[in-house]
């Protein structure tokens, strides 16, 4: 597998192949299809970044824009994986979800519970979410915290191209509503993608790195953040374990505390605003069940409790440095 | 033209009424007596207008309701039996007793869910009208909703759209004059909710919702435009409720002697009755066997309903996923 | 201060008292008003439940119906707030947060920080939450987790009249966007409230129990079920320290961390679901902060992973019972 | 009647719109050197819609704006060097360099904010506009938005709520034929956008963006008549964005040379001069000074934004409350 394409375009095969083997499987969005009813090129975008560019073309009439009624099209993904389809809804930015909240978490979330299991609802929502982009306060969020508080979704955040692809093929195929997270910090990454469809599983941690000092477990793009730190913290002696759970809901707890077993401390590195975030919960987390092997405090390294801002000085301050997760490595290291 | 309406059909008409009615009035006395758990929301009055739009449906038609959903939910053909155990809070309920009166659900019958969140059908039905219109197949989508909520977003958005991928989508705004307490004259802000149709490039007209057979028509005309390809309509019927926005609502904010004028007067079941017996589509006769067997269908569905079990603590955590 | 009435009775009080106070205060929502257009009874509602029953009279014009147009409402609220009114919209249920999120996360929440600080947005919404009511999955959510999590919000969860009173004034006289969320179960609880206006200032805790033994945090009405878990585990010897947050954001860590240092051990309560939620955030506060005094590892009792269901038999199950904080206190105590 | 335009009048309107031309070419020349951070939506093209509206404001009327904002806050009073050091992400920016292009704000010339969610301003502008009628004040609220925006539940919401409850509001939808790539013609389900507006009960006027004039009168005209107590209005304008949706936007979904077209035949700045000076209103020297002044404007402000300081540590944490 020497073949080496960027998340963005792992993210597009993924929905071209899964296109191509199910035409049940479509893809509805803002100029997903490349802006409807214009006179000039037909497919001139693919999404406002190109992600969904080209499967216009290679899939008539399941590419499908929609007016900028996101309770709308997402409500109507929705109803359509209600009876059998595999609606792919593009979301845009994660931080349009206060015009459609609802559809997501009172109506796909609940559906078969509230029907007592009589209902599947196959739905995927993709949306970019992330800070980097001098893209400020409404344009810049993580939130996956809101969806994983919610019962009822999957939440998916790939942090390299290769689980890109597998979680997003197992994201159309999955029978439960899936929010997939899509960094935008990522979109550019290269990586190693098998050009044959495969699943990555849900729940299912990876280990990237091994270590005995301190367990890293890290959220999305905050993974590369946990790398610089650990080949960092390896110079000064301090062996990371680092985790990357690639799905929020469900979590792989077992591989947390497994870790933590082994390495006694841990940092959660999270790109969210600290409050009931997954720092949080992954700290609640070890802290009710891996209590005894814990040999000091539990870091969370987040965003602080403010917007994002917009001005590059203080963004580069807002997101989460390697050198943050360094110093507290040492600090953990060092504590008695 | 929408089918000629046969004498089972309307044998069939009357039984979807009468079974709407019985149902919501027992509900409601038996609501009096503190054993019905939640919140009710009762449909009694309004039966012509569920029963009139999903005698021109079928199975494979799909409906999203509303909070106020047992009629329409018994007119696409939902069991009044499981439904009544679902209200109980019983393990035999439509949903397992998971739902309950705001949720009861059958996809099996094309009926999407009632809903807690006004306008959340809206978006729903576009879905379900999108995946037939992709796949060829003629089937259309209703979304019933009230005057109330007629003013949110999702139920704007979702006319806009069901035009603009000219989808078969009926929007039928039940109109019963209020929203919980507040009057439609204050909420909406043009005359007729039918008069938005036009905003959204779409066909639209208001019926009278006490007149089984002025919706039979007017939901028929537009439901068989959608299907041939014409896409979307807005059908408003205009009709009342007669008992309150719950169960334990006073009304107090009604007009004193509104509901008895409009049961003397009006009443859809008593029009009904009236008028295929005085053409002689039917007889009396016919119509009180109905009324005979839906009283013991729904004596019987509360005898059941009491005495099934409610559901345990190995059901609390099941069906929250497909797996996980 | 012999005088008891219910917390729903403190909660008009408040909304009355500042009404007559300040012109800017008005109060904004579904049937709020009583029910505007139609023919009967004036006042006849005063919000779904009562709760604003008789302000339509007492205060002219100021009380203010609305379409059920939660996102216009609301988003109405914010923007006369920025223009110095004080309003004080009701959402009903908290669970309707989906149709309206936006206004109040993206627009209230963040207009003074994205705005350089040169915007004061003094709006409340005001929501009802809880489980208990047989009210099923889209009217029984907690939801203040979500609204924690976001930076610009501050968020009030009384559990007690005289807390709902005082911290109603606050919120109203507080110049940040403030959720105010109402148990339902608790509008029929009774206790003292005095009749004058008084305030009950944000992120300090209430002490509702001294004990050396636990420390149980307790949220909203599970405030209630940490007493009688307490009054329980008395009499098995277990000492209770209860703390109540009041306030969500901002969080009294102070009160919270110090109470953990004296006893060690720690139960946080929080009827919500378990992911991402305030049990995890003060588990998580504790884990770095306190890790040194902890002697036990940290129970979070929390709703389960599932939406709310209807049956009685089940959501009895659902809400977290005294007893299941009594076994947790005792395994806390017990643990070597 | 809208107000005569005297001399200072037309020397007004015409120097803001020359600013906003010059404001938006400039960033148009800058962003391609790749030192301007972010999205930037430009408004060239656009600028007799802000300036034809805010001409009939005064500092205590309130607007809401978009993510294409610069025109509407420049009209407004928004000052434009500010405006400038804030897009660069300066301390000396109108808002102290957190906000950004998307987010330029200044309450204190009733300017509430440009914003980054399409239809975020509908709502807001209710409550302003509630704000004066309850406090007895004559001061109307404007809501700019794009035919894109016009689909979004926010905005229909917002109308109807401005008609029930009589507020002093206009909907000024921008038409500019696109949102993003999207075309109008399909997005929005009627022929114009101001047919919608019966839909809520208000009167709803299209008319010629390019024209400055008609636009100070159709606005103008809408304003009069919320100030007096006469309810909202809708207010349709046509016009052309000359740039992409945001800079780096190819246009390859345009039709080849539309924009050329539009810049030649329509363009509001060369019209409004040419009408200007043909009817001796004004002479080409007035209008050559305004360029030269309005040219030396935003040099300085480029100049001054790149030598202002950028936020430090210090400032990520301020200003997120009031106290806390
Ligand atoms: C989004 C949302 N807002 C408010 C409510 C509370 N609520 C339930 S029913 C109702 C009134 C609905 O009125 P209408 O649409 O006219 O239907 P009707 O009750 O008359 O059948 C309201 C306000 C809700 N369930 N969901
Ligand atoms: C709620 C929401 N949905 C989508 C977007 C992404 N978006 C930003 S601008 C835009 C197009 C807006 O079109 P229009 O309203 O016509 O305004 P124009 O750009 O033409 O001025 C879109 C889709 C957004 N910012 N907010
Ligand atoms: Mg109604
Ligand atoms: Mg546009």
């Amino acid at each position: 597998m020497a073949r080496k394409i960027t998340y963005q375009q792992a993210i597009n095969e993924a929905l071209d192949q899964e296109m191509s083997r199910d035409q049940n499987v479509i893809v509805m969005g803002e100029d997903v299809a490349g802006g409807e009813g214009s006179p000039g090129e037909q497919d001139a975008w693919g999404g406002v970044l190109g992600v969904t560019r080209g499967l216009y073309h290679k899939h008539p009439g399941r590419v499908i824009d929609t007016p900028i009624s996101e309770s709308g099209y997402v409500g109507a993904a929705v109803g359509a994986a209600c009876c059998g389809m595999r609606p792919v809804a593009e979301l845009m930015f994660v931080d349009f979800l206060g015009v459609c909240f609802d559809q997501i978490f009172n109506q796909a979330a609940k559906f078969r519970y509230m029907f007592g299991g009589k209902a599947e609802t196959p739905v995927v929502i993709r949306a970019m979410y992330g800070a980097g982009f001098r893209a400020a306060a409404q344009h810049s969020q993580c939130l996956y915290n809101i969806f994983t508080h919610i019962p009822g979704l999957k939440v998916v955040v790939p942090s390299n191209p290769y689980d890109a692809k597998g979680l997003l093929i197992q994201s159309i195929r999955d029978n439960d509503p899936v929010i997939f997270l899509e960094h935008k910090a990522l979109y550019t990454m290269e990586g190693e993608v098998p050009e044959e469809l495969y699943t990555v599983p849900f729940g299912e941690a990876a280990v990237v790195r091994e270590g005995n000092d301190v367990t890293i477990v890290a959220i999305g793009r905050m993974v590369q953040k946990a790398q610089e730190a650990a080949a960092e913290l390896q110079k000064a002696g301090v062996q990371c374990e680092i985790i990357d759970p690639r799905t929020t809901s469900p979590l792989d707890t077992d591989t947390i505390l497994e870790s933590v077993e082994k390495t006694g401390r841990l940092i959660v590195v999270d790109e969210s605003h600290p409050r009931c975030s997954m720092a949080s919960d992954i700290a609640g987390l070890v802290a009710e069940n891996a209590f005894a092997s814990l040999k000091a405090p539990i870091r969370q390294i987040t965003g602080p409790h403010s917007p994002v801002p917009f001005s590059d000085s203080l963004e580069e301050l807002y997101i989460p440095s390697a050198a943050k997760i360094v110093a507290a490595a040492k600090s953990l290291k060092e504590y008695r | 033209m929408t089918k000629k309406l046969e004498r089972e059909d309307l044998l069939k008409a009357y039984r979807t009424m009468r079974t709407i009615r019985e149902f919501e009035e027992r509900l409601h006395t038996d609501f009096a007596t503190g054993e019905i758990p939640g919140f009710v929301h009762l449909y009694a009055g309004e039966e012509a207008s569920a029963t009139g739009v999903c005698m021109n449906l079928t199975a494979e038609d799909h409906i999203a309701s509303t909070h106020r959903g047992h009629g329409h939910c018994i007119a696409k053909g939902v069991d009044p039996v499981g439904m009544m155990a679902e209200i109980w809070g019983r393990t035999t309920g439509t949903c397992k007793g998971k739902g309950g009166s705001m949720h009861i659900a059958d996809l099996s019958v094309g009926m999407l869910g009632a809903n807690g969140i006004v306008g959340g059908g809206g978006p729903l039905v576009c879905g379900t009208a999108l995946a037939a219109k992709l796949r060829g197949q003629p089937f259309v989508s209703v979304c019933f909703f009230g005057d109330g909520a007629s003013n949110q977003g999702t139920i704007f958005e979702a006319m806009n759209l069901a035009s603009v991928w000219n989808l078969p989508v009926i929007f039928l705004a039940e109109n019963n004059g209020y929203a919980e307490a507040t009057s439609s004259k204050f909420s909406v802000a043009c005359e007729n909710i039918a008069d938005r149709a036009s905003a959204f490039g779409m066909p639209g007209v208001t019926v009278d919702g006490f007149d089984f057979f002025a919706v039979y028509e007017a939901a028929g005309e537009a439901i068989e435009r959608a299907r041939n390809g014409g896409g979307p309509s807005l059908v408003e019927v205009k009709l009342s409720r007669y008992y309150g926005h719950f169960e334990g609502d006073q009304q107090t904010y009604r007009a004193p002697g509104e509901v008895q004028a409009l049961r003397d007067n009006k009443d859809c079941l008593m029009q009904f009755a009236r008028r295929v017996t005085q053409s002689g589509a039917l007889t009396q006769a016919d119509l009180d066997t109905i009324d005979a067997e839906v009283k013991a269908l729904i004596d019987g569905s509360v005898v059941k309903a009491k005495s099934d079990p409610k559901p345990s603590e190995a059901d609390l955590l099941t069906d929250v996923y497909v797996s996980y």
